[in-house]
């Protein structure tokens, strides 16, 4: 099959030093690959000339799906015909991205049939991505991998595939069953994932705690962090343990964010009442230290990248939710919100955006969420503020009620 | 009686003819101060000379009369130097250790109230209000005495954490600069503002009109030669009332006050902060304001008692985290306070640690 | 002269209770005022109504000024002809408001003759205030104090009144003579205060250290606050003497912001290196603690009020400057201050609203300062930045220099 | 051979098939872990069972033939069973301790490399660049070959006060996510794009192309029935390029790359930090970007020897400070470095208390 040999000498230099080398993935897959071995020589060519030769994606795809491949032309595809067409599908991983190999090698082989051999394992969303094939191979390839019971990942304006951290699966911290939650939500949302219909992207990522090991809070539109509500438990047999290699008031005691706790060489103490459960002393002294109580989640909205108004992070919406299958109350608010989100949304506008834009009042009522003090680091500054009639009608009556009980009620 | 020859462009007279001698003579070379009590302190020469400073409260609005009066004791004993403070507090600088206690006898029979220095609460800064701005929502003079009286031992002996600013705004252009107090009033709009179209085109610019619009409420109603604005964007700041006489904005019934607080001029520890907003809205109820001044007193009291020495408003409600600033005072939290202007980026939280 | 007696039942009450009461005030001047008298009426029916009754100020003033009064009529002159008209005018506050008995009897005295006897000592701004005259008066007025060597204060969109704390008048703390400066200044720029030619309002505040008690840094567009760059000088005896009434590890060390403080109980030791001169610790121990070194202060710009586009505080623009007679180097760049906002702002834009449309680079650029870190927080989050050619080829040359020397500069 | 029966909206395999017996058998009753080396993990669960992690490096573009090693081995020492992290390494989860060794020398052997685990540096998250995407101004896989050959002990043995994240994205749409990274490379366009107005027309929605521009730099250039472009305005962000193909934004000369720090996701200690400008640009120069390469491995060390155990790069630098930042790492100060988009209120410094 070994097409024509290119003489790569500058990306051959990746090949040389520990880190593993993607060019040396990449002539792997040439050996047996036309399509692997030109986008060897067109990426020779990009570092020669320092500069890109991808076209704008096309609108490619299967049939009755929206999304999940992202269409890609090379400019000059008739010196590297194997890339002309170059597209990537996108296959949604399995939640926690656990595999067995009979898995992944049925995966590999339908891939080697069809496309160029190379994967991204995984994506940054999360998918396991595909990289390169020819548009005549895309309904073939969605066939074998369909009805093998894998399916597309999303692209384009619809909910893009969900992702999380291990949790239940290898995590002690874990205070919600975060694969369970992403397998679910994914059935669940199916339509959405696969027909856009948004104004826009839409992420959900999902992580088990605070440490947010899937980066939630910084990429997905719905940052889901698990969270409780309940004292730390201490184990002060291991807290003595700890402190034979650690200096506990220096690493732990002192780097409390609420400084709430206390260490006398014997006992460690936490007022469990101002701590924020930011994690930072249960993941330093995991064999001593663990959440306790309620178990649920926080939910936030809105991060992305810079592109059109400054990265965001996700806001605080929903303090506290407990995430229980069938996951109902959590299901029923992503719908609201992508109701307002429709309603609201310019194309191209992510829900943040259209949050910014419209404001936080406008989305916490059409989502039925009350204003809460855990929603925000501080309070406004500026005295321009919005009052709704309903509003001033309950100002009213409260004051008309604290001259009657001669009690005010801030 | 002919009018003297006026002169232009002379500036204000040079300060040095002010001056105390002791100033004069010990100016930029003072060594350290101490604080005796909140009516005195003493500031230290590297001379070794010492100057005594008596501080007295002061309405503001002074009648010449009430001037005359602070002129007639600062002559018996200041040698005729009196200063106002940046605050517009009084006070009287003596150099002379023995006319001290007589100078403050002579005070406290006269009814001046000494105070206002250290850890309490000093005079309020505060604007016009009714006894003078076409703009005001409420009047500052009439809160601020309403005010004061209720926290009045804060003034002349109770001590606090650290000094505890307050303000007052008779309307959002907040002419006192409140927005860095640690407790403030606000006056406030609550109504959009009704508009005379026919006057309109005669008296106001277009452009100004909309351009001063925070925003972007107004937009131009060619038909009426007018303008219009749309009720879901305007948030009452009055700010096209100001450039626009026939713009009309004051509601009786509707006009209130809100409470900001946590906010701090100062570096010291923390930086300079903004007030934040707490309670949106308190009806006017001249003539003392019995709610806003209940709740700022409520708020002055909490912090008494739940701040660390040296910790400014806003710097315990830091450490603490708002969400426990309003479980402790028990301040309802409306959606009021949740920033949909330029710092909503910076002002909701984007992590899941909070206080419960 | 006494005209009609007003019926002030609300106002009234505000003569009870400790607090001096500027009802008092206004009765004291209504016994012979009939401006003051009217004054109070007019109060009153504002109370009983809620209302206020006072209409836009028209333009008046006094001969070749443009500003200096603040026209101020009542909708119901009708009803209380003495506050048909009732314009304030603005008297130029000496430095540090430091007077004579003799030179405030003198202003009483003028004001009597001619306005309605009520004064705000002092206004926000820093002006001494006379709250109520005719229009008629004015130039009268105006002949008096000026021909005793009292000029009017700023108002309008011009150079307003500059105002500055106590300083050396009284206080160990000042880093440079607030009074002297304020004085310097405000002579310097007559014109600028009284014929309005900016954009809008322009305020100078000058304060002696980060204490700030003239609150330069929230209200003024050219905030000074005095500083040094020196260590902090210690006297351990008075530290000594501090420790018999003061937790100093409690109340100074724990709470110096950059941690660089130690109190062993014995010495007080401060690492001057990571000081950020935040003036907490030498507050606190006056006796003991006082800066050393150069003197001077930082220059901020851009405060004001939240209308239109929210609150301001003062940005570091120059973050050391040393300040002394004749204030060259200041009044230059205040010069190529007012020049770049001349040519960028529009009407009604204060100067930060200006360097935050525009961007700080520009506004830098045309006053001769270099970037530098003191004067951010932190550097910008998106990657969303300007590189002008000049950037550009810095950029190469530097990179060309260091192929040269092999070692990078970064 | 006919194609098998295509379904639609299956969605992915249920997780519960490919985790391994251990995992769910203990499936959410982990009660403990402890890092051995940066190479090896033990997660112990409540009913006293152990599972070993050996986490193995990752060039994320993988040949198929790598993924059939990767799965050989898991077939030899994990029953088959494997996973991928969040930041794509490869996870062998060995539930039989006497299977650890023997699997590591394999691992060694077949030239696979250990580490990641604990505080050190990990994989370098990063996106397409020019192995596949049209808006790359950089190579993303190249980049981050040639940090991490210079970042190596970090990876599999050296430690750091605490973990590092790096990440690298080639145009400022930053699919990475990598505005919350301890260390980033954004490659960055810096001239102004260049217009085809002949295709323009048929090509491009005119509206779409407009609004797509985060600072309003275009606006409708009729008489071509095209664009303009205001030089001023534009920050080459290559928005307009990624939705109309007429314009024009690659310039091997000029593309470079951009260096961001002090970002960070979790929450513990402090809040999600997003990664701040500190060089503005760096040439392009493949295949290795020696200066970009230098300046982060120069970060890494200048952080090494000065945070304290347990800071992140961005609490470290916000407890010194920024300008001791730029001071310790010798960085030059540029104009872009300071913020003049939508944060810039809130990153101007407001105070006199900086370190000279
Ligand atoms: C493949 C992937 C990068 C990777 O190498 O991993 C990727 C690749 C592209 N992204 Fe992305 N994004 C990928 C994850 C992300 C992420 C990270 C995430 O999802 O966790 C982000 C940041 C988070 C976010 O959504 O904001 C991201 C933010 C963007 C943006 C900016 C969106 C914004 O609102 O700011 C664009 C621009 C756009 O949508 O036009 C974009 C656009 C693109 C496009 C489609 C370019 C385009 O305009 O046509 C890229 C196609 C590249 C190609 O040819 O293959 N990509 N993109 C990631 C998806 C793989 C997967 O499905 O698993
Ligand atoms: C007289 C006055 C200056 C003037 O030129 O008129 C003044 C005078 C002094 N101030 Fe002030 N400050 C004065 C307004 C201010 C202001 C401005 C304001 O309130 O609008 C501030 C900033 C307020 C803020 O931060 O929000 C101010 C913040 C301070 C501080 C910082 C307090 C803190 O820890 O947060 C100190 C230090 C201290 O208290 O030890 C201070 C210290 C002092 C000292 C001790 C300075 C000295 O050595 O002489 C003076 C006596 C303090 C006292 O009254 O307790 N002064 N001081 C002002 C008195 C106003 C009044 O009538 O009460
Ligand atoms: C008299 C005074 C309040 C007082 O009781 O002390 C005052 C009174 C007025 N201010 Fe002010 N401002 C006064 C200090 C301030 C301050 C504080 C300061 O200067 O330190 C501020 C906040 C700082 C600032 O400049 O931003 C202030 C921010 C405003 C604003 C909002 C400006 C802005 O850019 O946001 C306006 C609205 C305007 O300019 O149209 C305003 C407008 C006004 C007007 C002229 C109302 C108007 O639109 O016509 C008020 C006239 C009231 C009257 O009838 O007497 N005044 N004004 C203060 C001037 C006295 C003096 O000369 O000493
Ligand atoms: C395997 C993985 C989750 C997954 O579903 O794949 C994972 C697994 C663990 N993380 Fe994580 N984290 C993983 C990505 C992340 C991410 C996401 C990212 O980097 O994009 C973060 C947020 C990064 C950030 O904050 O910028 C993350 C922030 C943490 C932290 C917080 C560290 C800190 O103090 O700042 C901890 C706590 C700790 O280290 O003790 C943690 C702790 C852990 C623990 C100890 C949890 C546990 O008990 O099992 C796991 C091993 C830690 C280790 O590798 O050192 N994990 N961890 C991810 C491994 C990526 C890799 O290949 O190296
Ligand atoms: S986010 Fe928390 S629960 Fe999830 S893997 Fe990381 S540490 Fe474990
Ligand atoms: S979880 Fe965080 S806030 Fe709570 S005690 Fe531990 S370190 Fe402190
Ligand atoms: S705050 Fe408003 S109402 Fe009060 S004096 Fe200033 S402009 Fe007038
Ligand atoms: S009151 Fe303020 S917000 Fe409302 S229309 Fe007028 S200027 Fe706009
Ligand atoms: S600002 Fe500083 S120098 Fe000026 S009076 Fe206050 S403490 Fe003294
Ligand atoms: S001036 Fe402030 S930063 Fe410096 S040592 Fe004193 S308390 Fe610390
Ligand atoms: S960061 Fe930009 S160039 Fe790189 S993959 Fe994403 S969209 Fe393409
Ligand atoms: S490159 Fe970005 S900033 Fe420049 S014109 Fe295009 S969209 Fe606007």
């Amino acid at each position: 099959m070994a097409g024509k040999k290119y003489n790569t000498p500058l990306i051959d230099d990746l090949e040389k030093g520990p880190w593993p080398s993607f060019v040396t993935e990449m002539k792997k897959a040439a050996k047996n690959n036309e399509m692997a071995n030109d986008a060897l020589g067109h990426l020779e060519k990009c570092y020669t000339t320092r500069k890109g030769y991808w076209k704008h994606g096309g609108i490619v795809g299967v049939l009755g799906y929206g999304g999940g491949v992202i269409g890609r032309y090379s400019e000059i595809g008739d010196e590297f015909p194997g890339v002309a067409h170059f597209h990537t599908v996108r296959i949604n991983q399995p939640s926690g991205f656990f595999y067995t190999s009979k898995a992944l090698k049925e995966i590999c082989d339908i891939w080697d049939k069809y496309g160029s051999g190379l994967t991204n394992v995984h994506g940054s969303t999360g998918d396991l991505v595909l990289l390169g094939t020819k548009t005549e191979a895309l309904e073939p390839i969605f066939a074998e991998y369909s009805s093998r019971g894998w399916d597309l990942g999303g692209s384009g304006s619809a909910l893009r595939t969900p992702s999380c951290c291990v949790g239940p699966g290898r995590c002690e911290w874990t205070n919600y069953d975060t694969l369970d939650l992403t397998y679910n939500l994914t059935q669940e949302f199916q339509d959405e994932l696969h027909r856009p219909t948004f104004s826009y992207k839409f992420k959900i990522k999902a992580s088990g705690c605070a440490c947010d090991c899937v980066a939630a809070i910084a990429r997905a539109d719905l940052s889901i962090i698990g969270t409780w509500k309940g004292p730390i438990k201490i184990d002060q047999k291991e807290v003595q343990n700890y402190a034979k290699t650690m200096d506990i008031n220096a690493e732990v005691v002192g780097m409390c964010p609420t400084q709430c706790m206390s260490y006398d060489g014997k006992e460690l103490q936490i007022n469990n009442a101002e701590c924020n459960r930011c994690m930072h002393c249960i993941t330093r002294m995991t064999k001593a230290l663990s959440p306790s109580g309620e178990r649920g989640a926080t939910l936030c909205m809105g991060s992305k990248a810079p592109i059109v108004v400054g990265s965001l992070l996700s806001w605080v919406i929903v303090p506290f939710i407990k995430l229980e299958a069938p996951y109902t109350e959590l299901k029923d608010l992503i719908r609201k919100i992508w109701d307002w989100w429709d309603e609201n949304g310019k194309p191209r506008e992510r829900i943040g955006e259209v949050i910014e834009i419209k404001g936080m009042r406008s989305f916490l009522e059409a989502i039925g969420v009350a204003p809460q003090p855990q929603q925000i680091k501080e309070p406004r500054k500026d005295p321009f503020m919005f009052y709704t009639d309903a509003d001033m009608v309950k100002f009213k009556a409260k004051e008309a009620e604290e001259k009657k009980t001669g009690k005010y009620n801030f | 009686m002919a009018l003297p020859q006026r002169k232009t462009d002379v500036g204000p007279p040079h300060y040095k003819q002010f001056l105390p001698p002791i100033v004069q003579k010990n100016y930029g070379k003072w060594k350290y101060h101490e604080v005796i009590n909140p009516t005195t302190m003493v500031h230290v020469a590297e001379s070794g000379d010492k100057l005594w400073t008596v501080r007295v409260a002061s309405p503001r609005i002074l009648a010449t009369d009430t001037i005359r009066e602070q002129c007639d004791i600062a002559e018996k004993y200041c040698d005729g130097y009196l200063r106002y403070t940046t605050r517009n507090n009084v006070e009287f600088l003596v150099s002379d250790e023995k006319k001290l206690e007589p100078l403050k006898k002579e005070l406290t029979a006269k009814g001046f109230k000494m105070g206002g220095i250290g850890y309490g609460i000093t005079n309020v800064v505060h604007t016009q209000g009714w006894v003078h701005c076409h703009g005001a929502c409420t009047d500052a003079s009439g809160l601020v005495k309403a005010m004061m009286d209720e926290l009045y031992e804060y003034f002349d002996s109770k001590r606090l954490p650290n000094k505890v600013r307050l303000a007052v705004a008779c309307c959002v252009n907040m002419c006192g600069a409140v927005h860095c107090s640690d407790i403030a009033v606000v006056a406030v709009h609550t109504k959009v503002p009704e508009i005379n179209h026919e006057t309109f085109k005669n008296m106001c610019e277009l452009p100004t009109v909309i351009g001063s619009c925070p925003t972007r409420a107004i937009s131009p109603d060619p038909a009426k030669k007018s303008i219009k604005i749309n009720e879901q964007k305007c948030m009452y700041c009055g700010n096209c009332f100001t450039v626009c006489p026939p713009i009309s904005i004051k509601n009786p019934e509707y006009d209130g006050v809100a409470i900001v607080v946590g906010g701090k001029i100062n570096s010291l520890r923390s930086n300079p902060k903004f007030s934040k907003l707490v309670i949106p809205y308190i009806s006017n109820e001249p003539p003392r304001w019995p709610k806003a001044v209940a709740a700022i007193k409520h708020i002055v009291e909490v912090y008494a008692k739940n701040a660390k020495k040296n910790e400014r408003v806003g710097e315990w409600i830091e450490r603490i985290g708002w969400e426990k600033f309003f479980k402790l005072t028990g301040i309802e939290f409306t959606f009021q306070s949740i920033d949909d202007f330029t710092f909503m980026r910076d002002t909701m939280r984007t992590a899941s640690t909070f206080k419960w």
